[in-house]
């Protein structure tokens, strides 16, 4: 599950939310796509976490140089 | 016979007397003096006194002059007019009428007026004058070239004369030794002779007159007498066609004669004749000393002039030349300074330039290096903003997205009171799809019901 | 690596710079991004660094004359 | 090397010069470019003072004489 | 050599002397005018010295006179 | 060459003097320039002694007179 | 030479004097007029003081006619 990519989480995600906000998604839909998008997020959090601190990281080197 | 016969004496003599009754005054009497008739024994003169008209004697009478009155009148004539009594000229004269049986009728001369002779011997010469200017002679004579110096002179005087002898001694004692050749023609220069006498001397030069130079007419010492025939008509003219040049010096008039007028040359008095022909030579002699110191001078002044010129000339060229030497030589030196000084100045200015490109160079280059750097940091420090920019959007972006995600949660209808009617696992929107006896699941905010249903009802659900 | 002349590096510095200005890279690219342009900055660093010494080096003979 | 006249290195210096303000030279090719105007000034120095001695050795012949 | 008259090497001479003036002579030529203008120099001062040689012998025999 | 009379002679060296004057005259002539105006100046005084001799002995003859 | 009257020798002789008066008279003609000069100024004395003619002859001469 982990294979999929920041962009294409976010991109899920905003669909989702897209179609929650049409009113798109039954009620039986509704929360299995709640789940999956809690998913998401958490995936794109993570992503974005991690990416944050390879920056640093990168960043701290280019400084001090 | 007659009753009555008269002697001629007595009948002259009553004439005689009648006139002498009848003529008691003297008359100013105008006359032409045919006659003179002198007679040098007693001194007396007995003029025949005519007139004339066109030619023509219409009057005629004899005049008497005696001796004493002759001799007054005749010195007062000479003295006021410097012409005497002579035949051929009219005369204005006081006479008296006298009758003698024996001589007849005679008017006695006791005046002439001296003024009306005046004027007579004027008119005489002014036609004289205006005879020789109408035949063109009148300036002919002057119009003879006289010599340079008249050397050759015929004289035309009287041999025993003061003029000649002044004449003669001034022109041979000259101080300069001039030696002035004359020779004499004699001559009677006064009276009524003198014109005719004149004119055959003046004849007779004109055989010779390749031998002369010039006539000089000289009378001297006569005074004023005997002039009058110098204004005949006659001598003046043999003057006036003379082909020598006449000079003249007769003595001490007061008017100018006809014959002076027309002749070459009139002096005074022979004294100055002979000066005037002196000064034809004093004036040569002059000339040729002049001419020969001129001569000296000139010549002399043209030498000086040409050698200082030359010599001025040789110093010109001289300072020339040394000027023109050490001008080249001087704009030499002046050429080598230069030529050192602008090498010099040229290297300089090579270096400097070559200073200025060196220093443009290095300053370049680092510029290029500092820009760069500069450029580098820029890129730097906007990859660094904008990769936090990013991540802060993405947070943002999926804050905003969890959020929404939150809210569309149905936990949040159910809170609100509502609930989820749930059949098969499936939620039901038509009552339609249900039976009665169908196991319903009411899904509530807190918790689930489970029921059975016992009546389905197709009713409007809006409250 | 370092066979990338400063023009090379200055000039893909340069597209990732615009690249991100243009909010063109993604959060998956990003970390790597930011690594290479890093790289990048201090391949150029040290050329220039490199070239300074260089042309001081030379300058110096010059002067020295 | 030496054949190089005088004009023509200072021509050529000039030429780098102008290309180095212009700005129309790389960082890549400053080091080499800046050597060889370095090596064209020494040239032209060593022309320049050639030429002075040149013309005060003939300066002095003219002032003995 | 020494067929240049006075008058040409004089002309010559300021000629050099007015392209030095006016910058024209480059420093590759100018060692070679320098001494060109040199020998030119040393031409007229000799012609001149000839001249003023002559001139005076001529001129003594004017004196002399 | 004695044919030349005292006036053409003088009349060319006043052209030489003053041909020397307004500058016209190189130093390549002068030398000849200087011999031919020598000559003529010897022209011109002989001539003036001669014509001085001359005239003195006519002189002689006319105030002997 | 003795043909020329003593009045055309006056003529020429004022000629003359005017002609040196107006400076007219080159040196070149210089003693060639004087010596005329001198002896036309010869001519015109001689007719100041000499003897011509015999008047006795020209007496006879004249009586016998």
């Amino acid at each position: 599950m982990k294979k999929i990519s920041y962009t294409e989480a976010y991109e899920e995600l905003k669909k989702i939310v897209q179609e929650m906000e049409e009113g798109k998604i039954s009620v039986d839909e509704l929360s299995e796509k709640v789940k999956r998008a809690t998913m998401l997020i958490g995936i794109c959090k993570e992503k974005l976490h991690a990416t944050e601190q390879d920056i640093q990281e990168i960043m701290k080197d280019l400084d001090s140089e | 016979m007659p009753d009555k016969q008269y002697s001629l004496e007595q009948v002259l003599k009553s004439i005689g007397q009648t006139l002498s009754a009848r003529y008691t005054s003297t008359y100013w009497v105008k006359t032409e003096i045919n006659k003179l008739n002198f007679y040098p024994h007693s001194g007396h003169y007995y003029p025949e006194l005519v007139e004339k008209k066109n030619g023509k004697t219409v009057a005629q009478a004899r005049g008497i002059l005696w001796k004493n009155d002759a001799e007054r009148i005749q010195k007062e004539l000479r003295e006021k007019t410097g012409s005497p009594l002579r035949e051929g000229i009219q005369v204005l004269c006081l006479c008296s009428i006298v009758f003698d049986p024996l001589h007849g009728l005679s008017l006695r001369i006791e005046e002439v007026d001296t003024t009306f002779a005046l004027g007579e011997l004027e008119k005489e010469k002014q036609e004289t004058i205006t005879r020789l200017q109408s035949e063109n002679l009148f300036s002919r004579n002057k119009t003879l070239t006289l010599a340079l110096v008249p050397k050759r002179i015929a004289i035309i005087s009287v041999e025993s004369s003061k003029g000649l002898s002044d004449f003669l001694q001034v022109i041979q004692a000259n101080p300069e030794a001039f030696r002035i050749e004359w020779t004499l023609f004699p001559a009677l220069l006064q009276g009524d002779r003198s014109v005719e006498s004149i004119k055959s001397q003046l004849k007779k030069i004109a055989l010779k007159k390749e031998a002369f130079d010039a006539v000089a007419l000289i009378r001297g010492g006569g005074g004023e007498v005997g002039l009058a025939s110098y204004n005949q008509y006659e001598l003046a003219k043999a003057v006036a066609e003379f082909p020598l040049p006449v000079l003249t010096g007769i003595g001490h008039s007061t008017n100018e004669t006809v014959t002076e007028l027309v002749a070459y040359k009139k002096a005074i008095t022979p004294t100055e004749l002979a000066d005037f022909i002196l000064d034809r030579y004093r004036h040569l002699h002059h000339f040729l000393q002049e001419a020969g110191t001129l001569v000296s001078r000139y010549s002399k002044q043209v030498i000086k002039t040409g050698s200082d010129q030359v010599n001025l000339t040789t110093e010109k060229l001289n300072w020339h030349v040394k000027h023109l030497l050490q001008e080249h030589r001087h704009q030499f030196s002046q050429q080598q300074h230069q030529i050192k000084h602008l090498s010099t100045a040229l290297i300089q200015q090579y270096r400097h330039s070559l200073a200025q490109r060196h220093q443009a160079c290095q300053r370049v280059a680092v510029d290029i290096l500092k820009e760069q750097l500069q450029r580098l940091l820029k890129y730097q420090t906007a990859a660094s903003l904008l990769t936090a920019q990013q991540l802060k959007l993405e947070h943002w972006q999926l804050q905003s997205l969890e959020n929404h995600v939150r809210l569309l949660h149905p936990q949040r209808v159910l809170e609100r009171g509502y609930s989820i009617t749930l059949h098969e696992g499936k939620s039901i929107q038509d009552p339609n799809q249900l039976k009665p006896g169908d196991r319903i699941t009411t899904v509530l905010e807190k918790g689930i019901i489970l029921s059975t249903l016992n009546q389905v009802k197709d009713e409007d659900p809006s409250l």
